[in-house]
């Protein structure tokens, strides 16, 4: 089998559920011939034909809502939207309908959709292009909101989001769909969703991080461990919900958090891990959480992209002040 | 200045139907499916939607239901609409559809809990794979087509028999990029549905001449490449006929088509309107003189298969079903509480268990 | 003059800006003839004439977009969406052109835009007609996110929302435009944005609300009075940008804290208000700051509203942890 | 069965126009503007068009610029568009116009600056109210309304002179609602907007076939009941009259209305794509031989008023002109971190100033 990288991984999850379920449809902009803009899809219209692997115009609202009613009718749906900033056409159907259909209807219908996007910045697009705007999705009930970092979490995540009887946005980190490979057998095994993973153990400090920037984040706990420092780091998978066990278990043992996302801080959603932890492990706490994000600016044309982006520098400041907290925390 | 020459590339004519006049005139042979019986049935339901709505105005106003749209004066629509569908296939409503909902075989009472403020309604009995009830303007036309999608692939991939998707939408849906994305996909993807425009001349207080410079609505249609005609809505033979047509084409895999249907709105655009703050007073006047219900009736009448005892029997009738559904809609105790939770994944998360535990004041 | 509500007091600033500034036209569905669906706009047109006060073609996305190229072009455009519940199809003009004109053109261009919308939930309407997102609003860079919760305050912010030159969505509580009169002189008189308001002052607790649930907070506190317990209520007033000074400052004095909000909780401007006073008043804490909060759920059909709403039992719940809690706080 | 009898409600015609054809013969007179100075200015802005697109890519290829979305063949849209307008008038485009651009003044230096990862090259110097590129598809032709509401509202209650607001957008820009919305507004407001459709049969893989069932793009403004018309957009004489001739319309305020400009994209969708992936190589050839610069200078050769040496001054001018812009472009240091917050708000909020500190190192 060879190595694969996520974007491949991707692909081979959309293959085997295709294979394994006739209601499973993929559709979007240029997910046929072309294969996808990043090739997630390659090869699949060939594969599984164009009644089950379809091009759509140019219309995203579209592509969310046409998923309601497929679902609605059995289908697994599986939507692709170009990139996370064309995604917001489409929030009304999501927020509106597929997050509350089975709601709506006490259970006579439901949307079992997955909203696939790549997201998040580092690639020198073009503006739009580099959004982390999960934090939008986290807050509307009804959804799970899903984010793998490495290849074998792509696949088994993917495959468990196509068979949840729920919606799920399922959003890509593209800058690292070809950072890394790895054996990921095609075993059909979906991964649990709704829990998170610890990626590395420590006792020292904390570190919780999803998608592209976990890769900064473990940058930053080798460079720790050198020092002496043993950084666990917790990567959610499942933001919405988000296994707060996990982290509350991590707190009994380092007292010190730090969360590093992409996404702009304000209302971002390490803003609630930080609440969750203030509500469920206050006494734990040895020093406040940090958040080390983006600004709460606009995602900057490419040239000013890393300016933007949480590095492994700010990584490491964040954690210096946590161990630095004078002795003790609260009062 | 010189007037260039140009190549003419494509024409498009827009038709309108109709078989009753104001007065109950045939202006021109009816259809077969124009029996009696058939002509009946339809008054009959006409009349069933008229009363639903009667009551569920007065209810709001004794507080016994929230805010309610009625459909009186749009009776034809609905009902030739729905009498227009295959029972198999799928219904994919606006929120102003009694007569339509009632034909799908929605009950009295499933619509007065869903404007008496509890989902349950909307977990239709009978008609199960039919829609909900939709508030966001035009959002179920997208739903439509993926609906229209999901059977025409059971269709060829999976070999069951073609089935159609029908929405319906008012005339202020048709401004919503909704509307016009639903039309184009359906266009493009040949789906089998038909849109029913319900133009009843008002989106509230906005009349349908300043909703769009069109002429007509049906004329949006071009702009998906599908074809497209408006009906008298007043008339339920029209509207049963150019639906019924369209809703065949769509199961013989010929694609998708759009009916405009004009009626007019015959009352607040709900409980919670008041239209005479915007509508002239003589146009809601000389819409009354063209309402479905008494045209439909007089030509009964003139053909000699009804009349004031069969109306009398027929009223009756309709009351008491009416009475008994207002009944089991009262007698309905309210939901638990932690219904906002039963319901919103298939398995509640093991996040959310805390907020359900505090919800039934167990923490 | 009389005392007026808070939907009279949104019409006098309306009228008060129509008639100062030639640039203001305001728009949306049925704010014309009909005065919208709850008379904010009624007599506008009368007065200033179908030109400056406009009904739209049903369209959000439009009414958003427009609003973009109006102001651009110098206007100060006004735009309604008729309930919260509706705005969802604007989101993508509000976060991708809105909120970003003046730092993409780099100051060439700006969207000195107000963007109305009734929200929150309690008056027993239909589905998407008790919508209190404004979380995903408050992650948007770019833009000030403002509720007011009285009539004095809803002139004055939305005095200081048209005249300030960036966009602005300006949500109106609904349940309480008529809950309360109050005299409102029609000065013109702007109040300050960015800034909170101290709504009562008190030493034991600190609670923060905004809009309509300050109703209940108020209600909680006036209840904790009675046994002795002062609650200071702050009403942030501007939720983006969040005057956090005003939060730490009462702080001090209180050292436990309360959050209410009638949103869902998860990623809900709650979990930021924690945020920030984790990150900058840590020390001060006596106990974890409580999220008295709408249910992780879809807003309910009316019969179960009052089931979701936070009402002051679920507050002074909250009030009473904060109170009782162990001594002392982390370790 | 019997087929009913339908009335005529409205009929539709859509026309194309053309001057010039694939081998420079004119099929028609020309246009009073079409003299040889014009046509040679025309030509003279397709060809530096085309050397800046050329440029751009090789400077990505060579990692001097980042993703670049070429307007290779269809120069004549771009020229045509910008020469249809007045300077005072208001472009609100899309991201493919290099053309357009150039003719409102947007200097070679601002465009690869946006796409070498630059807000600065936003801040056109000349066109100060042109609306910056916009890569969300269609959501331009929306604040292209809001622009002509503005516009007309100063002339109406302002008393300035009536001008015009100008948006592209390309074949996939009509499939989504915003395109709809935009010209149902302005269809129903009677704004002074022109909406061009850069039909350049691809909408990245998908070609227009794909992208709608219409005969034509065209025919999609008559669901805003506002006039249209396609154009051979190889024509740069039928581009500058159509659109002209829209724009006169709007500014006599006789309202909107919409052109669709046939050409082809002879390039990858941008420097990202790889067409060969999806496109027919036959297409490809075929398209060649009707772009639009061999076309015009056929004409010009052909009129006496162009000829190789012409031919090569013009090549030696403009590349120095390339070169110039491109050596400006190179020599810009890039701006400061603080950039990303300067322009956010017009002050920022005290909220972001421990953020600002941060970004500058200060703390
Ligand atoms: C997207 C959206 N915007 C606004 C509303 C509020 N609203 C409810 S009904 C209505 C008018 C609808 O008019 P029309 O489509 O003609 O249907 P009708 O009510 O006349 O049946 C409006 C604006 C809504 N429900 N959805
Ligand atoms: C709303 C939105 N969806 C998707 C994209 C990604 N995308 C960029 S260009 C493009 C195709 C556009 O085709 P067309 O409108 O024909 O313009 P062209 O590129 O051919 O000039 C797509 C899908 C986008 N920029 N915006
Ligand atoms: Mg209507
Ligand atoms: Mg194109």
């Amino acid at each position: 089998m060879g190595e694969i990288t996520l974007v491949e991984a991707i692909t081979q999850a959309l293959a085997f559920e295709l294979q394994a379920d006739q209601r499973v449809v993929v559709f979007g902009e240029d997910v046929g011939v072309n294969g996808g803009v990043f090739r997630a899809t390659e090869g699949l219209q060939d594969r599984f034909g164009s009644a089950r692997v379809l091009d759509t115009p140019l219309a995203e609202t579209m592509i969310a809502g046409i998923a309601i009613g497929m679902a609605a009718q059995g289908l697994r749906p599986v939507a692709e939207f170009q990139f996370m900033g064309f995604i917001y056409p489409a929030l009304d159907h999501i927020l509106s309908h597929a997050g509350r259909y089975r709601n709506r209807t006490r259970g006579r219908l439901s949307c079992p959709i997955v909203y696939r996007a790549p997201y998040g910045g580092g690639i020198h697009a073009p503006e739009h292009h580099s959004e982390s705007t999960e934090a939008l999705f986290a807050h509307i009930p009804g959804l799970r909101l899903v984010v793998p970092s490495s290849p074998a979490r792509a696949y088994g995540l993917l495959l468990a989001a196509i068979r949840n009887p729920d919606p799920v946005v399922f959003l890509e980190p593209k800058r690292i769909y070809r950072a890394a490979r790895q054996e990921v057998p095609d075993s059909g095994d979906a991964l649990p969703l709704d829990r998170a993973f610890v990626l590395r153990e420590g006792t020292d400090v904390t570190l919780i991080s999803w998608g592209a920037s976990l890769k900064e984040t473990l940058q930053a706990a080798e460079q720790l461990a050198e020092e002496g420092i043993e950084a666990e780091v917790i990567d959610p998978a499942t933001l919405k919900p988000l296994d707060i066990h996990t982290v509350i278990d991590s707190l009994e043992k380092t007292h010190r958090c730090v969360v590093i996302h992409e996404a702009a801080r304000f209302c971002g959603l390490g803003a609630e891990v930080v609440a969750q932890i203030n509500e469920y492990a206050f006494d734990l706490l040895h020093a406040p959480v940090q958040r080390v994000t983006g600004y709460d600016t606009v995602m900057p044309y490419f040239q000013l992209e890393d300016e933007y982006l949480p590095g492994a520098p700010r990584i490491l400041a964040a954690v210096r002040k946590a161990l630095d907290y004078a002795n003790g925390g609260a009062v | 200045m010189h007037k260039p020459r140009m190549q003419l590339l494509a024409s498009f004519d827009i038709a309108s139907l109709e078989y009753l006049d104001e007065r109950g005139h045939t202006t021109q042979a009816l259809p077969d499916f124009a029996t009696p019986d058939t002509l009946v049935a339809f008054y009959r339901q006409m009349a069933l939607a008229r009363l639903v709505d009667d009551r569920a105005v007065k209810m709001q106003r004794t507080g016994q239901l929230g805010t309610y749209p009625s459909s009186l004066g749009q009776e034809a629509i609905g009902v030739g609409v729905g009498a227009a569908m295959a029972k198999e296939d799928v219904y994919c409503p606006n929120y102003r559809e009694t007569g339509a909902l009632l034909e799908r075989g929605v009950t009295i009472q499933e619509i007065y809990a869903i404007w008496g403020g509890d989902e349950r309604g909307q977990n239709f009995r009978h008609a199960r794979e039919d829609l909900p009830l939709s508030v966001p303007i035009a959002t179920q036309m997208l739903h439509g087509a993926g609906v229209a999608f999901a059977l025409k692939y059971k269709h060829e991939q999976l070999g069951e028999p073609m089935r159609v998707a029908v929405t319906t939408g008012g005339d202020g849906s048709t401004s919503r990029g909704d509307f016009y994305e639903a039309i184009n996909l359906a266009g493009d993807w040949q789906l089998p549905l038909v849109v029913v425009i319900n133009n009843n001349q008002w989106a509230i207080s906005l009349p349908r001449s300043e909703q769009t410079a069109c002429k007509t609505l049906a004329q949006k249609a071009i702009a998906a490449g599908i074809p497209s005609l408006q009906v008298d809505g007043n008339d339920v033979i029209a509207v049963r006929e150019a639906v019924g047509d369209a809703v065949e084409r769509a199961r013989r895999g010929a694609g998708p088509s759009m009916v405009e249907a004009v009626s007019y709105r015959l009352c607040d655009h709900t409980t919670a309107d008041d239209a005479s703050r915007y509508q002239p007073e003589q146009a809601l006047k000389e819409a009354w003189s063209r309402e479905p219900l008494r045209r439909l009736r007089s030509y009964m009448q003139a053909h000699g298969f009804w009349g004031d005892s069969q109306e009398e029997e027929m009223q009756r009738e309709l009351n008491q079903a009416l009475e008994k559904a207002v009944q089991e809609y009262r007698d309905t105790p309210r939901d638990a509480a932690t219904a906002i939770f039963d319901h919103l994944y298939e398995t509640l998360p093991e996040a959310f268990l805390e907020q359900y535990q505090q919800l039934r004041g167990e923490n």
